[in-house]
């Protein structure tokens, strides 16, 4: 039964190992382990595109029920082909560049999009063995690269001469700079304790007892696990906070003069990140692909889509922010809470289970009493609004 | 190497500051992947997070404050381009005829050391303590002052 | 389960309620700050109270730490739990929770209630210290800090210049005391050097007999201690500040004045009682004091018609008596009545504290006939008194008794008379309070007195009944139980109880209250006709022995002359000098003046205008792009390197 | 184990911070002259660590400085923009030799 269940855990990993000992069998080495490389990469490479179809989809169905809809229910059975017919209206669309545009970057910029966007699959853990590149510094190298996706925006937003894009830009840029620094802090506890930046490592130190060593467990846990979500969920510039795309003030920020192919590279773009931040917060956080009974990849595939629901769950439910509230739940809530994290994980290693536990509660609720104190909104009685001239 | 000089010299050579900028960034990406190569992965993962992350971001950020967007091209080379190059050239004839002089003691040792992040916390928490605490209250003053400055009326102004 | 470990959170405790009261009180906490100083004293009364228990049944913890090295000798704190602390240890935990329970109805409403909660707490963990101290420099620490809050607490109502003044005296005649106990110590030091009790105990209990220690040294210390317990529990000469630091809010003159910062002063003699017992020559003159200032003191407050003043001088003179006994050498004694007469004593001023705070007159004059209107005031207020008075079976009665027993058994007769004397004027005073105060009609029609909340009566109940009970393990009863347990510490001679005794206090207490009784309930005319009979008594009582005056005119005046004879010097002999010279130097600065606009300037112009000319040659180079500058600096860093690799 | 020998990094360096010194000497907007400050600054950290890894038998020394370095350069980066932008405000021109007050 088990030898079973192992099977199908260790399915695709199996299935890639008989392909490369197919080969073996009449090719050298070197093309072998190229040929590894390349499985690995065509498996992302596929895997990318199709989970955002499929997310879209996903979205739209959710949007839908909370908005007491349908959702698309007509290409297909549940409209399972309604992605297939969006790219193929995609693809067929006219693509249409501005006239002083700046040509070269405006092409460039869905391009360079998708790019990182794809480098970031290559840490995450989709199950046991099954991290396409367990590099040392894994979690470094995810916030390097999801750190580049600023780059592309701006090109975007500055190519496409509109004074809309180049707002939509702007806000990217601060809010972007902003909320990368505390999800970096955010993430710093889980990297202390798993004393390692390996994304696989990190996963395997919260092995064991039924999920019970997740760190979401642990009061550190789940302040940086929310934290580091709220941050993901910014990241990915999704509602509530949407501000770079803000339909009803920019008319759709950066991609505002995209259309056709361009601007699905940008969808494609976004739902491939939301998809890869919910997959690191899970591994950061959530154990990974850990979990008793089921396949590893499974569980990890459950709980990330469960993360990806519950931004979906966000964006039908939240009001967008107002700019400076967006500056302000950074630098002045998210930041000083992470930092004290930190500490209290520090704490955490070197005291006693029982005393650690009295300890970080105890810290954590005068934080929160103070922060929410100090960051009371000052709301004026009267405000006039100068109109820009 | 060479993609990363040209690189660089369309960073100090095109007119338009935003290509500039771009070009800078690619070329910070390259000499990230020259980390790589120098097996100084941390170091890589930093200059992306930092300079591409952050750097660029703030100039791209400055340009779009300071420039016009239609790109109204004024000459961006002052009168000294001349003699700068010709002082360039020997500066540099100079030094690449030091670097092939000078012996350089590369020891085999050297190169079979490894490094490793944890090791660099280490040194970083230990040897290098004191150094590490002076740059974080450069850092620290460097903020207060850069919020001070740009306080007026661009208040998004963050390293 | 507590252990001796956890002593260190009772001073702490404190301290940490006084650092947020006085940080955040006023923003923040505002009322709450009352409760954060009880919670805290309370805390540290529960940690503090099965120390004490187990040291009871016979238990001993020390524990210390270097603090700093001296030469080769090791400076170290910490803690001692022995008989006496862990005495005092009960006495203020348990009296300074009831105290603060009690202010926070008093305060009420008063502006800077948490700044008042702040000095208490302050207060509290200093005189916790102090109290499990183990040795002289952390004692002296804690000490000096009591001494400050006692500064800023009578001062509280620094609006009132008497507040002010009263705090001032205060400070600085205590500091004459302290001074004292400074040299005390440091004396000490050399003669035997070490600051710690115990060592000391066992040091000096080693040579009692021969004296291989220099006993001239160790009786200046002996001395010069004992002037820092003169300054501090208000003894004959310094007794001066005391009165007056009843300007201070009533529980803090209850806590401060009455229980426990004065009887620190006794605390210390009790401390160095080896000491005392080593040195011969220096305890007569303990009891000449404490006698003089228990008799004095009582005598003074015969007259007295502010209720505070009374209580304070009955301090004074109970403070004599506890004085007395360590003289007669009876450390239980001695101990024994501090615990009682913090309990009763405190009883009183709270109580005082309530009538003041229904009535809002302090003048006894105006009061009578109180007792419906505040009964639970009275009722505790009367036990106290009786307490005070040594009416059986109350606490007073055995303490006092022991004292007198130490008196008439090491034969001091005239001692023993003075006491006894003492003993009938304190019932005789304290009753004449109560009758003026709570019977007889009342003489002020518009004092409307009304009962203080249940916050301030409960802490009165409380107080009555300890003052009730804690006489027992003195008694009989419990076959002088407490004594034994001192004697435990340091070795003192005991005495047999006498019959006589007992009956001599019983009887001159019982005249006492009856004779208040006559003259102040029934035949009123009686006080008046003494007071004319006995003018010179009377006003000698009246005004306190002229003892302000004493002062005023023999140290405060010629100071105050000294100062005036000081400036007259300042203003004639050196401002002369200063003026002539300034003139002198104005003359030669015309000359300078002269010189320098004609030649200097002349001079100094003409370079600037050679060096304008040079420079708008010069001027071409700062062109104030910067570029050009980096330039520059480029190309002469490029000649440089030419030049090195030349060179090479 | 590594192809490219010292001399040619070295090289490749040098050549880098050349170019940022053009640029640093030539450029007008200050923007690009913080541009090319931030490449000098980059050729000085190949060094760094090149040298750490070849001659050092503790690698990380060499990377420490570097990561103080970047640290450093952000700082400057940081600073020298909000400068700029402040400049910006006041004398509506980036071009550094429009700024010439620093004289006689």
């Amino acid at each position: 039964m088990e030898n079973i269940g192992s099977f199908i855990d260790m399915i695709f990993v199996t299935a890639k190992a008989w392909i490369l000992a197919l080969l073996g069998q009449f090719l050298p080495v070197w093309i072998v382990v190229l040929a590894s490389i390349v499985i690995s990469g065509v498996a992302i490479l596929c895997l990318g595109p199709v989970i955002m179809m499929y997310l879209t989809l996903l979205e739209r169905k959710v949007i839908g029920r909370i908005q007491n809809r349908y959702g698309p229910n007509r290409v297909g059975i549940w409209g399972l082909l309604q992605p297939i017919a969006d790219g193929i209206k995609m693809f067929t669309k006219e693509d249409i560049v501005p006239a002083n545009a700046d040509k070269l970057i405006h092409l460039l910029a869905p391009i360079m999009t998708v790019v990182p966007a794809l480098m970031i699959f290559v840490v995450v853990p989709f199950g046991r063995q099954m991290t396409a590149a367990d590099l040392n510094i894994g979690f470094l190298y995810f916030i390097a690269v999801s750190s580049i996706t600023i780059l592309p925006i701006f090109m975007a937003s500055w190519s496409s001469r509109n004074k809309y894009s180049l707002l939509g830009g702007m806000r990217t840029a601060a809010q972007l700079i902003s909320y990368e620094v505390p999800m970096t802090l955010a993430a710093v506890p889980a990297i202390m304790m798993s004393q390692s930046l390996s994304t696989n490592t990190i996963v395997l130190t919260q092995a064991g007892s039924f999920g019970l060593n997740w760190f979401i467990f642990t009061p550190w846990g789940i302040v940086g696990f929310i934290v580091f979500f709220l941050c993901a969920t910014a990241e990915c510039n999704r509602p509530p906070f949407d501000l770079p795309e803000a339909e009803s003030e920019l008319v759709a920020g950066f991609h505002t003069e995209y259309s056709g192919m361009k601007f699905a590279l940008f969808y494609m773009a976004e739902y491939m990140n939301a998809f890869t931040l919910c997959g690191i917060a899970a591994t950061l956080f959530l154990g990974g692909w850990q979990g008793p009974f089921l396949p590893s990849w499974v569980w990890f595939f459950g709980k990330t889509l469960a993360l990806i629901c519950i931004m979906i769950w966000f964006r039908g439910t939240f009001p967008r922010f107002r700019v400076d509230h967006l500056m302000a739940f950074a630098w002045k809530f998210l930041l000083p809470l992470t930092l004290v994290n930190i500490l209290l994980t520090a704490l955490w290693q070197f005291t006693s289970a029982s005393a650690a536990w009295l300890f970080s509660i105890m810290i954590l609720a005068a934080m929160l009493y103070m922060l929410v104190k100090l960051n009371r909104v000052f709301v004026p009685e009267k405000r006039n609004y100068v109109l820009a001239d | 190497m060479a993609a990363i000089l040209v690189f660089a010299l369309g960073v100090v050579t095109f007119r338009n500051l935003f290509h500039c900028a771009l070009c800078l960034a690619a070329a910070l990406i390259g000499t990230a992947g020259i980390y790589i190569a120098l097996q100084a992965e941390f170091l890589a993962g930093v200059q992306i997070l930092l300079y591409v992350g952050g750097v660029i971001t703030l100039v791209v950020f400055a340009i779009m404050l300071t420039e016009h967007l239609a790109g109204k091209t004024v000459r961006q080379n002052n009168a000294q381009s001349l003699p700068a190059i010709v002082g360039l050239a020997g500066f540099v004839t100079a030094l690449i005829a030091l670097i092939l002089k000078t012996p350089w003691p590369v020891t085999e040792a050297a190169l079979k050391a490894k490094t490793s992040a944890m090791g660099l916390g280490e040194a970083l928490m230990g040897t290098y303590v004191f150094p590490f605490e002076v740059i974080s209250i450069v850092l620290l003053a460097a903020l207060i002052g850069t919020v001070v400055i740009a306080k007026k009326d661009a208040p998004e102004e963050r390293p | 389960m507590v252990t001796a470990n956890h002593l260190i959170w009772v001073p702490v405790l404190p301290f940490i309620a006084f650092v947020v009261n006085i940080f955040f009180g006023a923003r923040f906490l505002k009322e709450r700050a009352a409760w954060l100083s009880v919670a805290t004293s309370t805390v540290a009364c529960v940690i503090a109270l099965p120390i004490c228990w187990a040291v009871f049944r016979g238990a001993h913890f020390a524990n210390d730490f270097t603090w700093l090295m001296l030469g080769t000798t090791p400076l170290k704190f910490g803690y001692l739990m022995d008989p006496l602390s862990a005495t005092l240890l009960f006495m203020v935990t348990i009296v300074g929770t009831l105290i603060q329970v009690y202010a926070t109805g008093y305060m009420h409403g008063d502006p800077r209630f948490s700044r008042f909660f702040a000095y208490v707490s302050l207060f509290m963990s200093a005189m916790l210290t102090l109290v499990i101290s183990n040795n002289y420099l952390l004692f002296f620490m804690a000490w000096e800090i009591m001494g400050l809050c006692s500064y800023l607490l009578i001062g509280f109502y620094f609006e009132k210049d008497s507040a002010a003044n009263a705090s001032k005296k205060a400070f600085l005649t205590t500091r004459v005391g302290d001074i004292g106990f400074l040299l005390g110590f440091l004396t000490l030091f050399t003669a035997i050097g070490t600051l710690d009790f115990a060592q000391m105990n066992t040091l000096l209990a080693g040579h009692v007999g021969h004296t291989a220690l220099n006993t001239g040294l160790l009786s200046m210390a002996a001395l010069f201690i004992f002037c820092g317990t003169i300054g501090k529990s208000a003894q004959f000469p310094l007794h001066v500040w005391l009165p007056d630091a009843m300007e201070g809010p009533t529980p803090v003159s209850a806590l401060i004045h009455a229980a426990t910062m004065v009887a620190a002063g006794v605390f210390l003699v009790a401390r160095s009682f080896s000491l005392f017992m080593l040195v011969p020559n220096v305890l007569p003159i303990v009891t000449a004091i404490g006698t003089i200032t228990a008799f004095m003191a009582a005598f003074i407050a015969l007259t007295q018609n502010d209720i505070k003043r009374v209580l304070a001088y009955s301090t004074i003179s109970q403070l004599g008596y506890m004085v007395t006994a360590m003289g007669l050498s009876g450390l239980g004694a001695g101990t024994f009545h501090l615990i009682t007469h913090a309990f009763f004593k405190a009883l009183l001023f709270l109580g005082a504290g309530s009538v003041i705070h229904g009535t809002h007159v302090q003048d006894i004059r105006e009061m009578g006939g109180l007792f419906k209107k505040m009964p639970h005031t009275a009722v505790t207020f009367i036990i106290a008194s009786l307490a005070l008075a040594g009416i059986p079976p109350l606490s007073g009665f055995w303490s006092k008794d022991e004292i007198l027993l130490s008196a008439f058994g090491s034969g001091n007769y005239l001692v023993f008379g003075v006491l006894l004397l003492t003993a009938f004027m304190t019932a005789f005073y304290m009753f004449r309070l109560i009758f003026l105060t709570f019977f007889g009609q009342a003489r002020n029609h518009d004092v409307h007195a009304h009962e203080s909340p249940a916050l301030m009566t409960l802490p009165l109940w409380c107080l009555a009944v300890g003052s009730v009970v804690i006489g027992i393990p003195g008694s009989p009863f419990m076959h002088h139980w407490f004594q034994k347990f001192m004697a435990e510490m340091v070795h003192y001679p005991e005495y047999e109880p006498s019959a006589v005794v007992m009956a001599c206090s019983i009887a001159v207490a019982v005249l006492g209250i009856t004779l208040a009784f006559v003259m102040y309930l029934k035949k009123t005319t009686w006080a008046p006709a003494v007071a004319k009979k006995f003018p010179s008594f009377y006003r000698l009582s009246f005004n306190k022995f002229y003892f302000d005056e004493f002062y005023v005119t023999y140290l405060i005046k010629p100071f105050h002359a000294l100062g005036r004879l000081l400036f007259g010097f300042d203003a004639n002999v050196v401002d002369g000098g200063v003026n002539g010279t300034a003139s002198v130097t104005m003359f030669l600065s015309g000359v300078k003046q002269w010189i320098d606009t004609y030649i200097v300037d002349g001079f100094m112009n003409f370079l600037g205008t050679a060096v304008y000319f040079l420079n708008s040659v010069t001027k071409r180079f700062q062109t104030g792009v910067v570029q050009n500058y980096l330039l520059l600096a480029f190309l002469g860093f490029l000649v440089f390197i030419i030049l090195e690799l030349k060179l090479t | 184990m590594i192809a490219i020998p010292l001399q040619h990094i070295l090289i490749f360096s040098l050549l880098l911070f050349a170019i940022g010194l053009y640029g640093a000497l030539v450029r007008r907007n200050i923007i690009g002259i913080l541009i090319s400050i931030e490449l000098m600054v980059n050729a000085s950290n190949i060094n760094l660590i090149a040298f750490s890894k070849y001659t050092s038998l503790s690698p990380e020394t060499g990377q420490i400085f570097a990561l103080f370095v970047i640290a450093l350069a952000a700082t400057a980066a940081a600073v020298g923009l909000a400068i700029v932008l402040a400049l910006y405000r006041i004398r509506k021109t980036v071009q550094a030799d429009e700024v010439h007050l620093l004289k006689w």
